[in-house]
C-alpha cells in the first residue's frame, strides 16, 4: 500500500500541483496545522474514516518543504506538526520495534484520523446549525411586547412584643411629658407624612418640596428647619413606599417630587 | 428568502389560498412593532392577496381567544384580551415591619377598646393619621365598633379576630397589663413623678371609656 | 391588589376551566418577546391553574398557523412560522456577522457541552481567542457552566436558552445530527495515545469528561 501511495504522490498532476501552490499562498488562511491537514485530506477524495494518514503526512511534509523553498515564514506549530508527522511516517513505514515504548504508529495515525473526522464533523454541524431558521431572520418574536407591570404587594407584620413595647412606650412617655415641652416648634416626620399623604395625590407634576411645608411654619427659622427636615424625611419614606419620585438636578438645587402612578401599596 | 421570491413569482398566476393569506396576516400583525395598514399588508404579501378579507377571517378566528385582532385607526394590530390584563403584572410580596405610629395606635386600640380616635390621640399625645387607621383597617386588624353615645356620636375602634390570630391571643384580655410589662422589664421601673399622670394600669383613665375597663380586670 | 387576593381565595375552591387557562397562557406568551417559563406562567395565573397542560392545548391550537407556540428549554414562546419569514424582511435586524472561528466554537460548545476551553482547542487544533468567547458570551448564546473537577478546576461552557431560542431548538438534544455524531463516537473525548504535540494540554483532563454524554442521554 505504501508503495502505491508513494507512486501516487510522485505522479502528481498539474492541477494538483497548482492546488498545492495555491495552498501555500493561502497559508495565512488556515487555522493551524489541523485545518491545513483537513484541507489536504480533501485531495484524497475518500471518506475521512478511510483516509490514508501516511499519504496525508507526505502531502503535509511536501507542503512544508515547498513553503521553505518559497521562504515563507511558517508558524512554529506548523513546524512542530511537520516534525511529528515525519516521526509518524517513519513509524508507519518501519516494522514495529518491540523494544520501543509508547503507542504504535497505527494508534497515532488512528487518533489523527479521528481528530480530522471530528473537526470535519463539527464544521458540518456548525453549518447545519447556521442553516437553521433563525430568530429575527426567518422567524420573529412579538413586535410589540407588552410591559409586565411589577406590582409590589406589601404585607406588614408586627409581633406581640412590638405591640407591648409600643404601648409601654406611650405610657412611659406620659410620665415624662415635661421634657417634651419644646415640641411646639417641632414638626414630626409622622405629621409630615400624614400631611404629604393627603397632598401627593395632587402632585402629578414636579413640585418643589418646600411647597409642602405646613402653613405657618415657613417663616420662623426654627420651625421652618424642623418642618423642612420632617417633610424631606417623609418624602423619602413615601419614595421608599413607591408612591412618589424625587429628583434634584444638582447639589443644593431645589428638591422636587411628584406622585408615581403605578405605586400600589 | 429565495422561497419568498418563488412564492411571489407563483402568485403572478394565482394568489395563495385564503387560509394561507390569513396565516400571513397573522404573522405580520404578530411581529410588527406597530399597527399595520391593509395597504401595507397587501404590499408585503404575494401579489393577488386580499389582506382585508383575510383580516376578517383572522379577526373571527381570534374571537373569544386570549388575543384579539383589533383595528387601530386605519391599521390593524393584535393585542391581548382586555379581561386578561391582570396577567400582565408580576406580583412580589414584601414583608415590612409595621410603622411605629401604627403599632402604637394598634396597641392603644387593643388595650383600650372600644376607643375613639380622639381618645387614641389623647393617649398618644399626637394626632393619629388617617393613613395609619386606614392601614390597620385594611389589614383587618381593627374594625369599627359601636358608636359612642356622646355628642358627635364618634365611631370607636376595636381589634378583630384576625388581630388575635396574628398575635396568638385568645382575647384582648390576654394582653399583659402595665404591671406585668414592667415586671417583664419592658417598662423602665421608675417611680412615677408625683404630679404627672402616672402610667399606672390601663384602668386609670378608663372612666370615660366604658366597656373597655372590664376587659383588663382580672 | 385585593382583587388578586379574592381570585386566589376563590380559586382554592376551583381553578378556571382549561379553556380559560389556555386563553391566559395565550395572552402571556403573546405579550412577551422572550420565552416565559412554566413556573412564571403559573405564578401569574390564578391559583390552581396548570400552565403546562394548557400549553399543550395551546400548542396544538396554533399548529399550522402563521404564529407558532414553541418550547425553548424550560420556557415557551410564540414565534412566527419559519416559512413566512419573507413577509418580515422589513423587520429584519442585521445579525452581527460571526467569524468562522466563532461559529465553529459555538457548534463545539453546543455539541460537546459542558466543554472547557482546552477541549475546544483540542478539537479545533488551534487556540481559541479571547474575543471569540467574549463575543459569544456577550450575545448570550453561551454561558459558564460548572467547573470541571479536574486539576486547575477549569470552567466549562454551555449554551443558553437564548441560543435555543435563536435557533428554534426545544433543547440541546434537538441539535441537528446530534444522534448520528454521537453514534459515530465523534462527541467522545478520546484521549490521544501517548503525548501529542498538537492538542494543547487537553490530555490532562480528558479522562473525566463525563458531562456532555450524560446531558444527552434520554
Amino acid at each position: 500500500m505504501a508503495e502505491s501511495e508513494f507512486e501516487e504522490s510522485r505522479g502528481i498532476s498539474v492541477a494538483e500541483r497548482l492546488a498545492a501552490e495555491s495552498l501555500i499562498v493561502d497559508v495565512d488562511g488556515f487555522e493551524g496545522p489541523l485545518d491545513l491537514l483537513l484541507t489536504l485530506s480533501r485531495t484524497q477524495k475518500v471518506d475521512l474514516r478511510k483516509i490514508s494518514i501516511l499519504h496525508l503526512a507526505r502531502q503535509y511534509l511536501a507542503f512544508v518543504e515547498k513553503a521553505k523553498q518559497l521562504r515563507l515564514e511558517l508558524a512554529a506549530d506548523y513546524l512542530v506538526m511537520a516534525a511529528w508527522l515525519a516521526f509518524l511516517k517513519s513509524r508507519l513505514l518501519l516494522p514495529p520495534d518491540p523494544t520501543e515504548e509508547g503507542p504504535s504508529g497505527e494508534e497515532l495515525a488512528a487518533h489523527l484520523a479521528f481528530q480530522l473526522e471530528r473537526l470535519q464533523a463539527m464544521r458540518d454541524a456548525a453549518s447545519k446549525l447556521m442553516a437553521r431558521d433563525q430568530l429575527g431572520r426567518d422567524f420573529f418574536a412579538r413586535g410589540i411586547p407588552e410591559d409586565i407591570m411589577r406590582v409590589r404587594r406589601v404585607t406588614y407584620t408586627a409581633t406581640l412584643l412590638d405591640l407591648m413595647q409600643g404601648y409601654a412606650r406611650i405610657r412611659t412617655r406620659d410620665e415624662f411629658r415635661p421634657f417634651t415641652m419644646d415640641r411646639d416648634s417641632v414638626f414630626t416626620m409622622e405629621e409630615a407624612l400624614e400631611r404629604m399623604r393627603g397632598l401627593i395625590g395632587f402632585a402629578g407634576a414636579w413640585t418643589d418640596i418646600l411647597s409642602y411645608l405646613p402653613v405657618g411654619w415657613e417663616n420662623d427659622p426654627k420651625k421652618r428647619r424642623s418642618a423642612t427636615a420632617a417633610t424631606f424625611a417623609a418624602s423619602l419614606e413615601l419614595a421608599k413606599e413607591g408612591r412618589i419620585e424625587i429628583r434634584q438636578s444638582e447639589t443644593f438645587a431645589p428638591i422636587e417630587l411628584r406622585k408615581k402612578d403605578e405605586g400600589h401599596v | 428568502m429565495s422561497e419568498g421570491v418563488d412564492k411571489k413569482e407563483e402568485s403572478l398566476f394565482e394568489a395563495p389560498p385564503m387560509g394561507e393569506q390569513e396565516r400571513m396576516c397573522e404573522a405580520i400583525l404578530f411581529a410588527s412593532a406597530e399597527p399595520v395598514s391593509v395597504r401595507e399588508m397587501n404590499a408585503r404579501m404575494p401579489h393577488g392577496c386580499d389582506a382585508a378579507e383575510a383580516l376578517v377571517h383572522l379577526r373571527k378566528r381570534y374571537e373569544g381567544r386570549g388575543v384579539q385582532v383589533i383595528k387601530v385607526g386605519d391599521a390593524w394590530a393584535m393585542r391581548t384580551a382586555g379581561d386578561l390584563g391582570f396577567l400582565m403584572q408580576k406580583e412580589t410580596v414584601e414583608t415590612r415591619k409595621l410603622s411605629r405610629a401604627a403599632i402604637e395606635t394598634l396597641a392603644i386600640i387593643a388595650y383600650h377598646q372600644p376607643v375613639t380616635r380622639a381618645e387614641i390621640e389623647e393617649i398618644r399625645g399626637v394626632s393619629v393619621s388617617r393613613g395609619t387607621v386606614d392601614q390597620l383597617l385594611e389589614m383587618e386588624w381593627i374594625r369599627f365598633g359601636r358608636r359612642r353615645m356622646t355628642p358627635g356620636r364618634p365611631v370607636t375602634f376595636v381589634v378583630t379576630g384576625e388581630f388575635l390570630d396574628h398575635f396568638g391571643l385568645e382575647s384582648a384580655r390576654d394582653l399583659p397589663g402595665l404591671k406585668e410589662l414592667r415586671a417583664a422589664g419592658l417598662l423602665e421601673n421608675r417611680p412615677p413623678p408625683g404630679a404627672m399622670p402616672m402610667g399606672g394600669d390601663a384602668e386609670d383613665e378608663a372612666e370615660d371609656v366604658e366597656g373597655q375597663s372590664e376587659l383588663f380586670e382580672d
